[in-house]
């Protein structure tokens, strides 16, 4: 029997690219600059709706913060011994969903898994922006905020420099480091697009995207130095992403609180980062699909990769969470045991309990594929896992401070007022308006480096039809007479 | 003796690389495969095969970058908590290693971006002009060839392209 | 907090730290004080009296610590209480008549404080010990007077009203105390003044 | 800023503090080391040091609603436990333990200060400079004794209506919301008979100056002084009950009553106890 | 102190560098502003008064009747702080809680600024001149006031403002001074006389060996807590003794005893002599204690004692074996004896413990003579109030004058003291800051507060030989429409007897020539004006006085115990003990935020008044900590937060005095309730005072709880740590420390 080049193409298709269909490898490149182009235009209406509904919620948080400013931290219900409270929990989960986005972009980057291409632009401004989210709260808990500048290692008239033994120094510099690296990984890697949307841009944004993309011709030369570039930036990051959250780590375990002192932190905390940060990357990839309809690009395919990713992250926490326990538990330090027993039976239990449970046991959902493929479930799912994480960063914060190594101190019974809560939410709104103005401004998804997913799979594809062809032998064993 | 550009679009990379390879193969008087440039919307490493490896230092900055930087943040933070000497802290020395490590660790990080970044700006020319003879096309879907040459071969040279149906073919000064 | 933040650029820039440590320097000419010849930092600052310092620390040669009697044995040198310059002044037949004696004899009259204005004015929350300077570089080291207090507060013995002459600022305290001085005119052993912070912030 | 210098004395800043022989009297590194002696068997819980410590150091008198909330300022408590296996009644009466800040030699809030608003002077005391403090809190985190008070209001502004405010200490200032403060020792105290001395060519005098809880302490319960000197009361108090401030665990006779609290966590307090005596056979 | 004769407050017209070094918003401004601040130099001022350097002042402490020599820091014409003085024998140079918010005192916010004067139902400002017009219509020398028409009411009184005090009721031809003290020594004073003979007997701690103490509160409340601390503190020396606290509910002192007992309010003299019963039984003391005696306390097995007392039987043994190895001892009874209808008795009972022993002449003996009685204390007295009250009710004062006493608020409610006050038809108070009983009155006038103030006094417990205290002006009066007590006297004396007094323009000068006739007594050489500048910077007069004999005397008839004190009452089940609070006492100074904040020693408590109640009777009622409980007597009811407290007897619920003010500024308005309010009218048989732990009460569950507001944590324990770690005094070796 005589295969046609047709025919042949499509058994190649359904033997090896059926399990790579996550993207059509036959959309024209020049629709692919139009369809994410047209994210810069007129979007959906559910687009103002959130924006505005994010401007009134950041408005809400910015009267808080000015509130707590006038008369003092005490309006947030912290106290003493219980010094810390939303703010820094907060903190560290805007932090830790910071992680995913540049590491995931540099580790696939790397690892050439090439469908990061589709959404690893977002998960990067994603990082950029929960980092400055994350870094208005180290303002924001800040007693006396106007002071925050006695941190910035800079010679002055007081002849002071920050203390750098300081875990909140190092955390400082790590989290500075990580927002401009990861500012300019996101920017290298955009200067491409950034060409594109000049080329197709009139009036006042034109002259933007012109000053953006510093006159990137695409030539070859620069192609190649693009190359190399961003494959040595996304060696640095990588560490880096994995330096910063077990910097942040550090500042509860290089302190003495029992609870906070705990080796197996820093993973622990790199872990809770890359679950949450992968929770987060679900949520936004499934509103961004809808609301710039981009469901050609961010396909169910791709969804599931990350859900098994999610999973996987949940399993890494899972562990490392019970081997805290586990070892507070067997290693019998009377302190950290207490403290261990105080947060699963004390004031705060309830929360303790469903942390557990939505961090280790809601994910095996991400186990069923119906799960992973449906849509609104996983809308659903990943925000309550992330909720999880967050009530993970609560539940390392308050219990344990409420429950330190001297008892006469224990326990006010603290429940954070409405400043704390009018913050929190205030900084969802700044970051959502943030990161709606980047995806109204900048492609959120990265034009060029989807035709190269494009141009590699149709050349795989190429070379295995020509391949198929000349090879008969190899067309028979592939069921390809039948 | 003067030179000029030409430029001409292809509409795939199959297309312009055919072309490159017949320009190879003309033997041209005075034509050097450095001055031909590929404009394409994505990457093409295979290019090289045909054009010769294009020289990248990029990584010349990074080693720098990663070297020094880290060394001069480490004699920073070293000589300011030496400086800060109104600041003794109870079980530690004044220049504590652990810390210092961590805060080179960044300062390593922070030296290989930055350079590396600066790097790319310098060795990819960035920012710079475009040249006249782009098309908007080019960062879209289209392959550009420009090629600058001496007047005498430009006609070949324009007859080589259009035996390969480019799309269009610009020329003149860039 | 605007404001904070300009003020640390501005120091930044401006200052850039170390620039603040001068080396002490005799003023020019009376009358010069206003801008030349004394780094004059401070603003001009209008007095209730107009006190001509010269007058009495350079023409007189009055030891400074005749009038601020604390500045050797307190943490504040003392603006001098009025009877003190009554005691002198009313001896004095030949200036009675000057505008600024008659101010001053008003108050005394009136038995109410002459209201001067601070000019080497420090936060409130920084203590700076006189007596310990003056213990150590006056009576110790055995410096001139002019020397010693001029350090801080340059040569007031030139000046008519004090202006303030010195930045004044942490780092400029930093830079004199991390210098190795003698400890008297004798003996060439040096030592350094104290570091911590709670020697000055109270 | 220098490199040279940094090579210089390369040694010197690698040498970790306290180290054996910072304190002695001939002045090494300093002639000071200011250190307590508390006696619990004669503590009778009177709160007499907490009030003169309210006086002296400008604490504001927080009220009820803030008290219930844990804002209490007090930089010296008075605990009070009962027996762990007490019986239908305390019948060996209770524990009073006077609580402030033990001005640890390793202190656990002075490496973790972001600015270094926190840190240790040469007479080994745990300083805190409120006007370098950012409100970072991370000192009371790591805080074993939980001895840190941060003002959480702005108490200048209520604490000290008219003229009450004429009672306040000018040798202290007082503290404005988000700043962290705690036992001082008496600082101003301190440094007004150090410098006394210095004038006078002499080191401070046992007894000479002691902070006002000790001042005001009607059993005597407390003693202060500098522990370099032999001679002091203090230091012959923690020679002769065996403790020794560089240690982490006393190698003492079990008749005598000296112990550090939380010695195990390795901060090195600067306050001996002196354990609570009861006759059992009573 | 340069010229003679110059008032001392004078010396305090100071304007200093001081206002501008105080740095009230502390932190921020960190630029140097030139020109911004103004320094005021002083225009003449004394010759030791330096800027910026604070000055230590000797006075006298006011605040309890302990008269305490202590130091006034000053600085810049404010006093700061309240320290020791050294050279007193009474403070030994230390000072309680209550002594440091001597400069609330000073400076409260609420303090009474100018003469106000009833109009209508409200108090409204009047000058000085009005005021003192006034009083002179109604009581002066023209007004006709007869001697019985006119009361004086005081507090507990010494010194030459004392004397001025006589000599004004004297020239009045009166004898109608009540001196009232809410918690009054009189029982205890009643007791010591028919003992030893004196009123007040000196005892020895640091001679004992074991004290056993009955309901004593010594450290916390009493005679004088900070010299007794002190004596404390040396009797818990090598050789340790041991200290045994008999109470109902457990006090300060209590808290640091080695064996602490809970018994039923009212039967310590049972136990006492359960205890005496088992020591007779020792062939030593036999002859030593008469036989009716002997015979009466033969009654008293341990068994009978146990079922009376509710103490576990064998304690009784228990502690007579304690008394019979350690000796010296020392047995003493405190106001948890004293205050039932049998007060007497009781205490009586307790230093029966003494005679048996032989501790009279050992551990006990007489204080010294004073060379100046006119000086000594007028004691307190609830009697004297009951006196006055019923004479208020009679309407037979035209005029009375209250000063340093505030009955409305201490006066139990059944007396109906308001009422009866209101019937006068003019009622002068002076006082420092408007209190319930100066706002029942018609004229009040504010008078320096003690700091502001001179004067000497004389306290009721001498340590050795008699130490007369000089209490000096701290520091200029803080308000122009105040005036000094001792002028005000010394003007009214004038006004009867303007010869006599002719010599002295102000109490000022009275005083120092007062001071200075002691002289010889005190054997000084120099001359006056000497005396007096150092009389002035010592603070205290030491004088010699020969010791009073003190000898024991016991009848028979003087220890007749009701058998059943602790017959049930189904209606009111509980003995209700008011407990004294170290630094309340009775609540005149609870509007000082620093007393308000410091928390109560054994509950933490601050800010708040509580009912103890002991676990086990908490838990039969199903009552929690914070629950509200009505706590009512015959004569009302208070709604008050439960706390538990192991420290308590079962059967006893205990509220602290001094607090539920209705007035007296915002620090004590409204906080807590009054338990003065509730007691019922027991009187002590002998002496007709008020029994204060004589009411028995009913506790409901209200139902509704709040968070008592204390310093405690939720666990009350170490929880495992070794924060206070317990050597048992076997394995000490006090001896051989330093």
């Amino acid at each position: 029997m005589v295969n046609t080049y047709e025919e042949t193409e499509v058994a190649v298709e359904k033997k090896f690219v059926k399990k790579e269909h996550d993207i059509n490898a036959d959309i024209e490149w020049a629709k692919i600059n139009k369809d994410i182009l047209r994210s810069l235009e007129r979007p959906r209406a559910i687009f103002w709706v959130i924006f505005v509904a994010s401007f009134a919620l950041f408005m809400v948080g910015v009267s808080c913060e000015v509130y707590q400013y006038q008369t003092g931290l005490g309006v947030a219900n912290l106290d003493n011994p219980h010094v810390w409270g939303l703010y820094v929990a907060t903190f560290i989960w805007w932090i830790g969903m910071g992680h995913s986005g540049t590491l995931l972009s540099a580790l696939l980057h790397i690892m050439h898994a090439d469908w990061r291409k589709p959404i690893y632009r977002y998960s990067e401004a994603m990082t950029t922006f929960t980092l400055l989210t994350a870094a208005m709260f180290v303002l924001v808990h800040l007693g006396r905020i106007w002071q925050f500048y006695y941190v910035v290692a800079y010679p002055n008239e007081r002849w002071t420099w920050p203390n750098f033994q300081s875990p909140l120094v190092w955390d400082a510099t790590a989290i500075g480091t990580y927002l401009t690296s990861s500012l300019i990984f996101l920017y290298i890697g955009m200067i491409p697009d950034l060409a594109i949307c000049r080329d197709n841009a009139i009036g006042f944004r034109k002259k933007i995207y012109l000053f953006l993309s510093l006159g990137w011709m695409g030539t070859d030369r620069q192609w190649a130095n693009f190359r190399v570039t961003y494959l040595t930036l996304a060696c640095f990051l990588m560490p880096l992403a994995v330096s910063v959250h077990s910097i942040v780590s550090t500042d509860f375990a290089a302190s003495q609180q029992p609870g906070y002192h705990i080796t197996s932190f820093p993973p622990y905390f790199v872990a809770g980062a890359i679950y949450s940060g992968l929770a987060v990357i679900i949520t936004l990839f499934i509103v961004l699909r809808y609301t710039f309809r981009f469901e050609e690009y961010m396909t169910i395919p791709i969804l599931e990769k990350l859900a098994k990713l999610t999973f996987a992250a949940a399993m890494v926490w899972t562990y490392l969470n019970l081997i805290e326990y586990a070892s507070t538990w067997y290693g019998n330090d009377m302190y950290a045991k207490q403290a261990l027993i105080y947060r699963a039976t004390g004031n705060f239990a309830p929360f303790w309990w469903m942390m557990n449970f939505l961090g280790s046991v809601l994910p095996f959902a991400l186990a069923f594929k119906k799960v992973r493929t449906n849509i609104p479930v996983m809308l659903v799912l990943s925000i309550l896992l992330n909720f999880g994480m967050w009530l993970e960063r609560w539940m390392i914060i308050s219990p344990t401070l409420a429950h330190g190594i001297y008892p006469w101190t224990w326990d006010h019974d603290q429940w954070p007022s409405f400043v704390q809560w009018g913050i929190v939410a205030g900084s969802f709104g700044w970051f959502n308006m943030l990161f709606m103005l980047y995806c109204k401004i900048f492609p959120s998804i990265s034009m060029y480096e989807v035709k190269e997913m494009l141009y590699e799979r149709r050349s795989f594809k190429t070379k295995k039809v020509a391949e198929e062809v000349s090879n008969p032998e190899l067309a028979v064993e592939g069921g390809l007479a039948s | 003796m003067s030179k000029s550009h030409v430029m001409a679009l292809f509409s795939d990379f199959d297309q312009a690389s055919a072309a490159i390879r017949d320009l190879k193969s003309a033997n041209l008087e005075g034509f050097k495969l450095d001055d031909v440039t590929l404009k394409s919307p994505i990457e093409h490493p295979e290019i090289e095969e045909l054009l010769g490896k294009r020289p990248v230092y990029v990584r010349i900055f990074t080693f720098f970058g990663a070297l020094f930087v880290p060394l001069l943040g480490f004699l920073f933070v070293a000589s300011s908590q030496a400086t800060f000497l109104l600041q003794p802290k109870g079980g530690k020395a004044v220049i504590p290693l652990p810390p210092n490590f961590v805060l080179t660790y960044e300062f390593f990080i922070l030296g290989g971006v930055y350079m590396t970044a600066l790097g790319f700006f310098i060795c990819a020319k960035l920012p710079m002009k475009r040249n006249k003879l782009y098309n908007a096309h080019v960062s879209a879907d289209q392959i550009g060839i420009l090629i600058k040459a001496e007047d005498a071969i430009m006609p070949a040279i324009k007859d080589l392209f259009t035996k390969h149906k480019p799309l269009e073919i610009m020329w003149g000064e860039n | 907090m605007i404001h904070r933040l300009l003020a640390a650029m501005f120091f930044v820039f401006a200052f850039s730290g170390m620039a603040n440590a001068e080396p002490f320097k005799w003023g020019g000419p009376i009358g010069s004080q206003t801008s030349d010849g004394y780094n004059a930092l401070g603003p001009v600052v209008q007095q209730p009296i107009e006190f001509p310092h010269y007058r009495h620390a350079r023409d007189m040669g009055i030891n400074c610590m005749y009038c601020h009697t604390g500045a050797r044995r307190g943490y504040v040198s003392v603006i001098p209480r009025i009877d003190k310059c009554i005691g002198c002044h009313q001896s004095i037949e030949s200036v009675r008549n000057k505008p600024r004696i008659k101010k001053l004899f008003w108050y005394w009259d009136h038995k109410e404080p002459i209201p001067w204005k601070k000019v080497n004015d420090l936060p409130d929350y920084v203590r700076f010990n006189h007596e310990r300077h003056i213990q150590r570089f006056y009576f110790r080291q055995n410096r001139p007077v002019r020397e010693v207090c001029g350090y801080c507060h340059g040569d007031v013995a030139n000046m008519t009203v004090d202006r303030r002459v010195k930045a004044l600022s942490m780092g400029w305290c930093i830079s004199c105390h991390e210098k190795d001085h003698r400890e008297n005119d004798v003996s060439m052993k040096t030592s350094h003044g104290p570091y911590e912070c709670w020697q000055c912030h109270k | 800023m220098s490199i040279t210098n940094l090579l210089n004395n390369w040694s010197f800043y690698r040498q970790k503090r306290p180290f054996r022989g910072q304190y002695d009297l001939n002045k090494q590194y300093s002639e000071y080391k200011w250190a307590m002696a508390l006696d619990l068997d004669i503590c009778t819980g009177c709160n007499a040091c907490t009030t003169a410590c309210y006086a002296e150091n400008n604490l504001p008198v927080v009220g009820k609603e803030r008290y219930q909330h844990g804002y209490a300022m007090h930089w010296i408590r008075i605990e009070r436990y009962w027996d762990e296996n007490m019986g239908e009644f305390p019948e060996s009466g209770t524990s009073f333990l006077p609580m402030m800040c033990q001005q640890c030699e390793e202190a656990p809030c002075e490496t973790v200060c972001p600015v270094g608003a926190t840190n240790h002077t040469n007479d080994g005391l745990n300083s805190q400079n409120y006007h370098r403090c950012i409100g970072s809190r991370y000192c009371s985190v790591n805080c074993p004794y939980k001895v840190r008070y941060f003002n959480f209001w702005n108490y200048p502004s209520t604490a000290w209506p008219s003229p009450l405010q004429d009672q306040l200490n000018p040798d202290l200032t007082v503290r404005t919301k988000g700043v962290m403060e705690k036992c001082t020792f008496c600082v101003q105290r301190l440094n007004e008979a150090k410098s006394r001395a210095r004038t006078e060519y002499r080191l401070v005098k046992d007894g000479e100056v002691v902070p006002a809880c000790v001042q005001a302490c009607p059993t005597n319960a407390i003693t202060f002084g500098n522990i370099v000197d032999p001679k002091s009361k203090v230091a012959k108090m923690w020679k002769n009950q065996q403790v020794d401030l560089y240690k982490d665990e006393q190698e003492k006779d079990s008749s005598m009553r000296g112990y550090r609290i939380l010695e195990d966590l390795r901060p090195f307090p600067s306050v001996m106890y002196m354990e609570r005596v009861r006759d059992m056979e009573a | 102190m340069s010229e003679s004769g110059i008032n001392r407050r004078d010396f305090l017209k100071v304007l200093g560098l001081g206002g501008s070094s105080l740095a009230l918003t502390g932190c921020g401004n960190t630029d140097i502003r030139s020109g911004d601040e103004v320094i005021m130099p002083n225009v003449q001022p004394e010759d030791f008064v330096v800027p910026g350097l604070s000055v230590y002042y000797a006075s006298t402490c006011r605040q309890c009747g302990s008269a305490c020599g202590v130091m006034g820091r000053v600085r810049e014409g404010r006093v700061l702080k309240m320290e020791g003085n050294p050279a007193s024998r009474i403070s030994g140079g230390k000072i309680c809680g209550l002594g440091q918010a001597a400069v609330q005192v000073q400076y409260n916010p609420d303090r009474l600024t100018q003469p106000m004067m009833k109009v209508g139902s409200s108090l409204q400002p009047i000058s000085w001149d009005k005021a003192m017009a006034l009083l002179d219509e109604k009581t002066g020398p023209k007004s006709g006031i007869k001697g019985e028409e006119f009361g004086f009411l005081t507090g507990a009184m010494s010194g030459h403002l004392n004397v001025l005090t006589q000599n004004y009721m004297e020239s009045l031809d009166s004898r109608n001074h009540y001196v009232y003290e809410a918690l009054s020594p009189a029982i205890s004073l009643a007791a010591n006389r028919r003992v030893y003979g004196v009123d007040q007997p000196r005892l020895h701690f640091d001679k004992a060996k074991l004290i056993v103490s009955f309901g004593a509160d010594f450290l916390g409340t009493g005679a004088s807590p900070v010299h007794f601390a002190a004596e404390y503190a040396k009797f818990r020396k090598a050789p340790r003794g041991t200290l045994v606290q008999i109470e109902p509910k457990m006090t300060m002192t209590g808290g640091n005893a080695d064996r602490w007992i809970a018994i039923i309010p009212g039967t310590e003299g049972v136990f006492a002599l359960g205890i005496a019963n088992q020591l007779l039984k020792h062939s030593e003391f036999t002859g030593t204690v008469p036989a009716d005696i002997v015979d009466l306390v033969s009654k008293y097995d341990a068994d009978t004692v146990s079922r009376i007392t509710g103490v576990r039987s064998e304690l009784v043994g228990h502690v007579a074996s304690l008394l019979w190895e350690k000796t010296p001892s020392l047995v003493i009874s405190g106001a948890s004896v004293e205050g039932h209808a049998h007060g007497v008795q009781n205490a009586v009972a307790v230093q029966l413990l003494n005679q048996i022993l032989g501790n009279v002449g050992k551990t006990i003996d007489g204080q010294a003579q004073s060379p100046f009685p006119q000086l000594s204390p007028a004691a307190g007295s609830f009697s004297a109030l009951k006196a006055m009250n019923e004479k208020m009710g009679a309407d037979e004062f035209k005029a009375v004058f209250i000063h340093g006493a505030n009955p409305v608020f201490t006066a139990p409610s059944f007396m109906g003291f308001r009422d009866n006050l209101r019937k006068v038809p003019f009622k002068v108070a002076f006082v420092n800051a408007l209190d319930e009983t100066a706002e029942e009155c018609d004229l009040v006038l504010p008078i320096f507060t003690a700091v502001e103030e001179f004067g000497s006094n004389v306290a009721w417990y001498q340590p050795e030989g008699v130490e007369i205290t000089i209490q000096q002006p701290l520091m200029n009066q803080l308000y122009p429409d105040t005036r000094s007590m001792g002028d005000i006297m010394l003007n009214l004396v004038k006004a009867r007897k303007a010869d006599e007094y002719k010599a002295w323009p102000d109490f000022f000068s009275y005083l120092k020539t007062a001071i200075i006739n002691i002289k010889p007594v005190v054997k000084y050489t120099d001359t006056d004006e000497h005396f007096w500048y150092d009389t002035l910077s010592n603070g205290v007069i030491h004088v010699d006085g020969a010791p009073q004999q003190v000898s024991a005397k016991f009848a028979a008839t003087d220890l007749r115990l009701p058998a059943s004190a602790n017959a049930q009452d189904p209606v009111y089940p509980f003995y209700l003990v008011p407990s004294e609070r170290h630094y309340f006492r009775d609540g005149r100074h609870a509007n000082c935020g620093w007393l308000q904040e410091s928390p109560d020693p054994m509950t933490t408590i601050v800010w708040d008044s509580w009912a103890e109640i002991h676990p086990k009777t908490a838990a039969s009622m199903g009552i929690k900590e914070g629950d509200w409980l009505e706590i009512a007597s015959q004569n009302g009811m208070l709604k008050v937060k439960a706390y538990v407290f192991p420290g308590i007897h079962p059967d006893a619920i205990s509220i602290p005095l001094g607090q539920g003010h209705e007035s007296l500024g915002r620090y004590a308005k409204g906080v807590g309730v009054n338990p003065f309010r509730i007691l019922n009218p027991v009187f002590e048989k002998d002496t007709g005072e008020l029994a204060l732990y004589g009411t028995r009460v009913s506790v409901r569950k209200t139902g509704n709880s709040e968070i008592v507001v204390k310093d405690e944590g939720p666990v009350n324990t170490q929880m495992g740590r070794k924060l206070v770690v317990t050597l048992p005094a076997d394995v000490a070796q006090l001896s051989k420390e330093i």
